[in-house]
């Protein structure tokens, strides 16, 4: 078979080999407890505070701000269920948005079955909050706004510190789910006044099932995971140390490359939107224009659903996905989509093709040249297309 | 997650296109997906099915059921053709996965809603065809 | 240095080397996510409903009845947690034993801070808890008992098959935190009538950071960690594959070895206890003689205490403990030590030693010598000990 | 965990035993982890300390900085031991980890009850020298 043209970076990354390099010996090697207090186990520990340190370096926070978890979702989990808790007598009301992800509704949901309530802010078309709404849906038994830094689906990025400026005039924790952006766009909590961040080792070339959540020293949130003292007695569980390592040494290759990882990819990015707009009629991209993510490419072609498209493009070796990975399985079409105002059926027709910095003008050539074919092929079969 | 035989069906999928002036044409959709196929039914004098042919806007797995659903019906007479059910579509294509079971239902349905067209049309009454639950109104874009 | 000797292996354990080559292609090669619809993928997917296979087998259990998770802490909190409240209708109270790990007994204070009510069993001197005094504790709102299959500290295996025949009779859930049992003695959930139980891999020669719950079909808990719609909808979040691999292949080891582990860790065990009794003046056993762990030894020696022996078996190449790896740091006594009626300063002098079927006779034999001039030495600088 | 200097005391305690008819001696235990020391100072006429010995039940720290302060007592007079505080303690030792801190107390409240019973036992008066508040009874076990 010919190479794999691989574009679902956003469902999950190869861990880069170097990366894998620096987990290794924390497998069969250096196995010690980073709890325990021989000396065998100091380089565990050593490792995970290092890790630490270098993670919290790049976000601009401090190496005791951050907390390792089990992955992203887990860190959306935590933050909004520990602060909903913590707080609930200051108030039981939180923001969020019509398109998180949905670690962060179906935990929205879970809180307002238990008594909480969640504001859901609406999006525009291209899939960006409005301020104004944000700032109109504050009461005063809002402890909680939490919105992503990058949409999943469509890459949209919202306005960060502006939102983080409304969070802390208000005095309201600001948490963003940030596992697309961080290590993908620069991210600072201070400029940005972020209070809590969730973020994920796979989606960076780290390794799977390792995240960590930020939590800003004065956001006095219990625990998520209850039992031993790990990670200040916030987080228990034995230290996943071979994945704390992979996930530190990806975000380090991540902040060394950022810029020209930026460059590279946005400018692929948008080779590829500009061929398939001016070579497939009836494509509309999804999403903001340029605030997007460098990585992402989200088009909803009318006539035709994703499914088909995803297994001819996977007859012909490249790797896509119709939407966010977690869901296939589901015949719902995107929340996502439809919060920004597609119609169901052109919804139906969507595809996400997502980069990383290893993928090339000639892979995205190729795929727009099958893309072409598939389309006209799937559009053939279709009832509602007529030539 | 598919079977050989769905792939190839979906892959290389028979009697795909329109029957002009058709004997009898049924358009559904799917509430569950959204999806929708249309499948046209060419009967002869005789109450045979000549020529079966479908359109799909849908998955892979609608594709495939589409076009064995067309395979199926061919040659057969109109009462043999209600026979043609989901589950005999399925298992024409060694299963399906539990999440697409719903797919075939649509070729079932297509398949009824064609002969339902077809009977309005000569003013028979097929036995054992009720009138199609999910015929849906054509959604074609006019833009 | 000479060769170290890890007699740490309840803390956790080396992956071994097998086990790390089966994870290894599903960092950088087989790096799809499973919930993807790509051939690409279908490796990950397909290694990762094996590995729920193996395991189901394992505990004579149903592949859809595994639920994998972050870890033993994760397992614990979920099954605590979502049961009280998809339960809450049914009662509000909980039943378990003084002497659980922190990931059940913290759980637990966290949800009597929410309203549930906790009955904490008592042991007898040897850690067992009393089968008429559970049965006494039954009320009409008892939704959950959970009791761990062995203790973690002094190694007490319960009479969990009894405590599985109770709980069914008066058609209450029962839990057991088998952290420490699985892959380690015979667990058969339909025997032992066990409707939820937890796991976890770096306790087995798996990796850190995986774990799973066993789920009984007809227990309809809600999720834990809300979000995607992995895990048939109970546990979100991208599926650690090689960290769910390793666990399978740990636990297929450990399968395949586990008479013969028993065996021989079983006479290793033996031997360093009637070592220590013999050799060690004022020694005191912990734990039921034989109703305990196979790898499990553990010691008060009364006028010292633990920390200090801790480093000194380190300075010899010893790794040890004093108690559980994830409460150092806590000055507090053991709450298992106390539980089972050992005087704080008693509690004080412990020393774990945990085996794994890798040490030898030799060990234990240079572990034994080197503790007798240790405590020797401690005990001369102690103001409790009057020779 | 520990710096070196902590572990070279650890490892070569200094002043380990018993002074027999000691000028003073206090025992005094750590209610927040049950540790103990003892520590015997010996003084002469003019209030100089001539020799100090300790024993410790307790963690590495709490045996490091007995040892310690038995070293930074030596030689001085009861008013300058009084300085001889768990900070200063932790500072010859180039620090503790924080959850050590308090064993530190531990070695300050031990000479501060040994100077108690010294100055009981001759009925003076160390001036700034309060009653050591967790002076405990010796728990020695019988058995
Ligand atoms: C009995 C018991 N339960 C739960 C746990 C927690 O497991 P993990 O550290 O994998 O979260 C452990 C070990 O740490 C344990 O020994
Ligand atoms: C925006 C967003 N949030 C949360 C998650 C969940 O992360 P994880 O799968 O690591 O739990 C994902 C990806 O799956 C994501 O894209
Ligand atoms: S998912 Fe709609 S027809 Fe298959
Ligand atoms: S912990 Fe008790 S003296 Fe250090």
């Amino acid at each position: 078979m010919e190479k794999l043209i691989y574009l679902d970076n956003a469902a999950t990354t190869q861990v880069y080999p170097e990366v894998f390099e620096e987990m290794k010996p924390y497998f069969t090697e250096y196995y010690g407890n980073p709890s325990s207090v021989y000396q065998f186990a100091q380089e565990s520990k050593n490792k995970v505070e290092r890790a630490r340190e270098e993670i919290a370096e790049m976000l601009n926070a401090k190496p005791e701000e951050i907390y390792f978890t089990g992955g992203g979702s887990e860190s959306d989990n935590w933050a909004l269920v520990a602060t909903a808790e913590t707080y609930a007598k200051k108030g039981k009301h939180i923001i969020t948005s019509k398109i998180e992800h949905h670690a962060i509704l179906h935990t929205c949901e879970y809180l307002e079955s238990r008594g909480y309530e969640v504001t859901y802010l609406d999006v525009d078309e291209n899939g960006l909050i409005d301020l104004e709404q944000l700032k109109k849906s504050i009461r005063e038994d809002t402890i909680l706004i939490s919105i992503m830094s990058a949409n999943n689906e469509i890459g949209t990025i919202q306005p960060i510190a502006e939102i983080g400026k409304i969070a802390k005039e208000h005095e309201i924790f600001f948490h963003t789910d940030a596992v697309q952006a961080f290590g993908h766009i620069p991210i600072d909590v201070e400029e940005m006044r972020i209070d809590m961040l969730s973020a994920s080792g796979h989606k960076i070339h780290g390794p799977k099932g390792i995240g960590f959540l930020y939590i800003r020293k004065n956001v006095r949130i219990g625990a998520f995971i209850h039992g031993g003292s790990q990670e200040r007695g916030k987080r228990a569980g034995t230290h996943n140390v071979p994945g704390i390592v992979g996930l530190a040494a990806a975000a380090k290759i991540a902040k060394e490359n950022l810029e020209s990882n930026i460059k590279y990819e946005t400018k692929l990015r948008d080779y590829a939107i500009s061929r398939i707009e001016n070579e497939i009629p009836f494509a509309v991209l999804s999403g903001h224009r340029t605030k997007r993510l460098p990585n992402n490419i989200h088009f909803c072609f009318r006539f035709i659903e994703g499914e088909s498209m995803l297994i001819l493009l996977d007859q012909a070796g490249i790797c896509g996905s119709s939407g966010s990975a977690c869901t296939s399985g589901s015949l719902d079409p995107s929340h996502v989509l439809l919060a920004i105002g597609r119609p169901h059926e052109i919804a139906h027709g969507s595809l996400r093709l997502t980069l990383s910095e290893k993928n090339t003008k000639e892979e995205i050539d190729k795929v727009v040249d099958e893309l072409k074919k598939i389309i006209e092929r799937l559009r053939s079969m279709s009832p509602l297309y007529e030539d | 997650m598919y079977s050989e035989k769905v792939m190839d069906h979906f892959n290389h999928p028979r009697n795909v296109g329109e029957i002009e002036d058709p004997s009898g044409v049924g358009t559904v959709g799917n509430a569950k997906c959204g999806d929708i196929m249309r499948m046209y039914l060419d009967i002869d004098d005789n109450g045979i099915i000549q020529e079966a042919k479908f359109k799909t806007f849908g998955c892979g797995a609608a594709i495939a059921t589409s076009s064995m659903a067309t395979e199926l019906v061919k040659g057969k007479t109109v009462q043999e053709a209600l026979e043609v059910t989901n589950k005999a579509v399925m298992e024409a294509l060694d299963g399906l996965p539990p999440v697409k079971v719903h797919c075939s239902l649509l070729a079932e349905e297509a398949i009824h809603a064609a002969l339902w067209d077809y009977a309005k049309k000569n003013g028979i009454v097929i036995e054992g065809l009720k009138e199609p639950v999910s015929d849906i109104e054509e959604r074609v874009d006019a833009e």
